[in-house]
């Protein structure tokens, strides 16, 4: 990574855990609840020396009470805190689906206040961890008024997104990705790394087919596009939302109408999801200028596998994604 | 922290005793004010009276100070009006007007001031149980010696959350008061149909004291509650109280109750909490109390139908920061 | 409505409470749970009748604990049975989905075996019940491998349907709509009522337009195809999936191929929703065929409000689905 | 229907104390195996040990029939086994192979044999609670004298759904017995991070029996559960059980569970259930057992390890019927 600044690779985790260091120095308001995130610094070690740090007041293990665990959110939000709630495993959160939708979410609309709440999740995937611990249900919470919806694909914007997350006023749900805990990024030393939640990043630009792609199928897309290039001559623009909601429309529509073309990859199945809003926005802000039809490249619409191979397999690659953009670069 | 002494053994206090009764009484006629609003059909929402379960939310609230908090229930005129709500604003929310608390749009389970330490009263039962938890745990991170109240009914003790709550609130020992406000009514079931043994009774379990006492003695829920709510500012954790009470109406205005028959109604609604409170002051004092109310009433009434009914315009604000801001 | 077969005409709930009967009298393997369903006839009525019928044993009014409730019908159906359990509200699935995503949608796949199970569940648009009590929330569970997802328009298919939910072998999800319960609609007397999951109803056919609709906004579709034919001449066809999930892909696509233009109509919120999934389809598998970019006729995204005259103010109506016909036929 | 009498004040029953005995052999040597094949990397999944605790299971299981029904944890070979699972098609599930329960691709967390009452351990921690709860309606419905197990561990008491479950088993009187598997350790933290109180007095606010006992003593399981499973037999209702044991290895296999003393682990499996249960036995029958269940295990692993690799043909299969069907 080519920059004038003094730059550091770390790795996924080390993003987030930098981000909720820096934070809670900066705001004593903060504080960190989730099971096991305390005393032995996270299930996965991702919060490992917050304890240390700040002490067992604003840094606690609780009960497995997923439910709880968000009302605590908003409840030391609406005391004029600004909790940092940690749900170990995506799938979890569908047990606090009515606090986080019907309580949080709702909050600034019934009072006016501001709700400055994140909720931290992981999405096992990449993981041996089956059918209950893999699901990325992201969809579900972009569909909800009052919710932003964060989802970084590497350390650097792991970094920059959180710390935007927990600035921010309003329930914001962060979710990271197992398979890339340990996945390196060049990260600036000094200074602030801050990114600015709702706008998507170009991670490469092409005038002949978009890609778009999220989580773990950013660096997949990106390998894609560099061999498309080599072997078949084709230009592909990657970008990588990295705020699901609000969505950044603008730039993504922008790239459509350049290439004409659209891949949208994500590790979630297809009906229904992030790719299914993507593929909608194409047809509505686009037509004119689709060459032709978009393509989901996703997971089928099974359930996932414990095995890692089986599970891999279930999840597109880069060969999936490179199939996808010859065939939808040779159509139409 | 030295306890102070309330209720029947406090040394008497008349004009303390006098207010807790003129609140009741504005609750009551709030109540029934509404209630006939709701019957000319200018109550454009759900309606859930709290008539009869006045003394619970006064006695409840009244050792409370505005930084205190509370979380109440779609049944919470009364927790609102005995945490500071004004009348006037309160009946514009239920009118629908854009003078209402949550500008008309919310209605009666959607009333949340939390400058005034009211987080909400909420539409889904239970809901309310972890956020009242989590606001006890942001007073203690920052140590100050506020308390959290959590009013709930005893259907709503029946969602898992209930449990979970009293689980992590005794861990930690938060500075919180749960209240069971026990009317004996779940929706259009009795709460035999609901609640297995006794809800106070679970607090042991849990390692937290749990008392049950009669709701519908104003001063005995306020000394009881007081001491819970001393505890709780001494850091000495949470307590679980069961009041007995009565639901006077349906569940609903509009809700005949015929699931019930009117022996149980009249031996339900002879422990009036408003009678049982005046009985200990002097006539002509609760009577000017009373005038005062209808006043107070009378004018918030006449706020509320002087308030514009909430239009389009209210529908699009106050779901994000930046469009509040801009 | 002109038919061979003598019919009456019931309300929406009757459609529901006479596919209960039949199906409980059907089958003794067959119960149903939920708040006020049993002693109360429903707070709603639509289960009036049934205690009566069944007894206390197979009709029961459980306490407010939803994901029991789920958890109740997922381990009745793996002893044997053939649960129906009633939800009160869509958002109350909330508090429920843990049970209903991460245990019932994958019985079948950890088991090998049956799970019929049945949730029946009502959406409160219509009624005046506020940001809680009436949020749609189907693209959830659409997205959820091994559950069926069902949202019928009007008391025939609201019987046929649930009926065929009942007999089903996997986990479904019934959704009823308040607004719609005392809607009438004929019904046939005599014989079985069965209306097969998984197939859309052509409710109107027309050669300009398509308009794919789901619950309430049906009825409205219909309406304003009406008036556009009449007043601009405009021709068009108008589908109701009735099963969301799986959808029946076939004939949407199908249709708007041969139209060339589509409209989508629902009560829920845009992002992430249905209408994203039937913009999505046509972009992928009618992209040459179509004229004008798809139009979603939705709420917007923002809280449902209490007072109804808001509430509906901010639900598509027939106005607003007439004029997207009228620009979507004008269009490219 | 008579009480039968059980355990250490049953007539004294040498077979049956040595089957026993054997079963836990079984499961311990299963796990052994098993963790074996996890450091040889030939475990595709997570796998959580129940070594220490099979006295719960074992005990617990023992007054089931084929009919009775079980949920299970993430932590359930123990479960299963004492339930009938065959140690060779769950050795080949957590080695992800075809002839698994799961055809190799649910591992540890997805086994479950309904044929054999067994409805599945869970990724869920609480999760299988509300189904046990279920099982048990649905057999009180049909009527049947079947009952239904709810294992859990201590933490997943803190899933809100465990108050739900003990409130509505109490007031329908469900042929359920509820067994909490305390083994002092919740994931990476003591049990003292997540329980108030104690689990098996929460019984009692639900107008519910509770005792808690030792679970390392197999012949005290079976006892306590064997009653409790007549009286959810007989129709009287649901029981809570909570059994002392403890997790001899840490939370998966791989944690090396640095955040606990040896000391304290030395103490722990000084309670081991199979020394406790061999005492009671004559030596010679003991040894045979234990030769009868190596054969076994070995005979398990061949099959595991002839078993083919799960593959991508099993990845969409058994999602519908319909396509179950086709
Ligand atoms: C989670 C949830 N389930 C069901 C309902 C429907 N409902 C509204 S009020 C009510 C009864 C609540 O009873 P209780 O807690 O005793 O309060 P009360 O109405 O007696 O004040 C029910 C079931 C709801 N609003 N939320
Ligand atoms: C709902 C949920 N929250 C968190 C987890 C992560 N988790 C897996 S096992 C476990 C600890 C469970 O402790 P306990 O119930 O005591 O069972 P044990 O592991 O001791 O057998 C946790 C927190 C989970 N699987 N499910
Ligand atoms: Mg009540
Ligand atoms: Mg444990």
């Amino acid at each position: 990574m080519s920059t004038a600044v003094e730059t550091r690779a770390i790795k996924f985790w080390q993003g987030i855990n930098q981000a909720l260091v820096e934070e809670m120095e900066r705001d004593p308001k903060t504080f960190l609840v989730g099971e096991d995130v305390a005393r032995v610094g996270g299930p996965y070690g991702v919060t490992r020396g917050l304890l240390d740090r700040f002490g067992p007041s604003r840094v606690r293990d609780t009960p497995i009470s997923e439910a709880l665990l968000a009302g605590l959110g908003t409840g030391g939000a609406a005391v004029g805190l600004r909790p940092i709630v940690e749900i170990m495993f995506f799938d979890f959160a569908m047990l606090a689906m009515d606090q986080i939708v019907n309580q949080a979410a709702k909050y600034r609309y019934f009072t006016g206040h501001s709700l400055p709440l994140t909720i931290r999740t992981m999405c096992g995937a990449g993981g041996p961890n089956g059918a209950q611990h893999s699901q990325n249900i992201e969809a579900w919470f972009c569909a909800v008024p009052g919710l932003k919806v964060v989802m970084p694909s590497n350390a650097l914007d792991a970094k920059g997104l959180l710390k935007s997350a927990i600035r921010d006023e309003d329930p914001t749900l962060f979710i990271e990705t197992q398979g890339l805990l340990t996945a390196r990024r060049e990260v600036p030393v000094e200074g602030e790394v801050l990114v600015e939640l709702g706008s998507a990043a170009v991670r490469r630009e092409g005038e002949d087919v978009t890609v778009v792609a999220i989580g773990r199928q950013v660096d997949r897309a990106l390998e894609a596009a560099e061999r498309v290039a080599e072997q078949d001559g084709i230009a592909v623009e990657v970008i990588d939302p990295r705020t699901l909601s609000p969505l950044d429309r603008p730039t993504i529509a922008e790239s459509v109408r350049r290439t004409g073309r659209l891949v949208v990859a994500q590790d979630a199945t297809s009906p229904y999801s992030f790719a299914s809003e993507v593929c909608a926005i194409a047809a509505e802000d686009c037509l004119g200028e689709l060459k032709a039809p978009p393509v989901r490249v996703t997971a089928p619409f099974i359930n996932v596998p414990t095995p890692v191979p089986l599970a891999e397999a279930r999840t597109p690659d880069v060969d999936d994604i490179a199939n996808a953009l010859r065939d939808c670069a040779r159509k139409g | 922290m030295t306890q102070v002494r309330r209720g029947l053994n406090a040394p008497d206090n008349t004009a303390e005793r006098l207010a807790r009764y003129r609140l009741m009484r504005l609750s009551r006629r709030f109540e029934e004010t509404v209630h006939e609003q709701f019957h000319e059909g200018n109550v454009p929402g759900p309606l859930h009276l709290s008539i009869g379960q006045e003394g619970v939310a006064v006695g409840g609230c009244w050792p409370l100070r505005q930084t205190d908090v509370i979380v109440s229930t779609h049944r919470g005129h009364h927790h609102c009006l005995a945490k500071g709500a004004r009348a006037d604003r309160m009946m514009a929310e239920l009118l629908g007007r854009a003078d209402g608390y949550s500008r008309g749009r919310g209605g009666s389970m959607h009333v949340a001031i939390p400058e005034l330490g009211l987080l909400g009263t909420n539409g889904i039962v239970g809901g309310g149980i972890p956020i009242g938890t989590g606001a006890a745990l942001g007073i203690q991170i920052e140590a100050r010696d506020d308390v959290a109240i959590c009013f709930f009914g005893e259907g709503a003790a029946a969602n898992g959350v209930f449990g979970e709550a009293l689980n992590t609130a005794s861990l930690w020992k938060l500075p919180i008061v749960f209240i069971c406000e026990n009317n004996r009514y779940v929706e259009l079931t009795p709460q035999s149909v609901h609640v297995a043994g006794e809800i106070w009774r679970r607090a042991e379990g849990y390692d937290m004291p749990g008392t049950k006492i009669d709701g519908n003695d104003v001063e005995a829920v306020y000394a009881t509650v007081g001491e819970a709510v001393d505890r709780a500012r001494a850091g000495d954790g949470p307590t679980l109280i069961e009041t007995e009470t009565y639901r006077w109406f349906g569940h609903y205005a509009g809700d005949k109750a015929a699931y019930r028959d009117e022996k149980e109604v009249e031996s339900g609604r002879a422990g009036d909490p408003l009678v049982r409170a005046r009985g200990a002051l002097d006539p002509a004092a609760a009577d000017a109390a009373d005038a005062e109310v209808e006043e107070e009433i009378a004018a918030a009434l006449e706020f509320a139908l002087a308030s514009p009914v909430a239009g389009e315009d209210v529908l699009a604000v106050g779901h994000y920061a930046e469009e509040v801001a801009a």
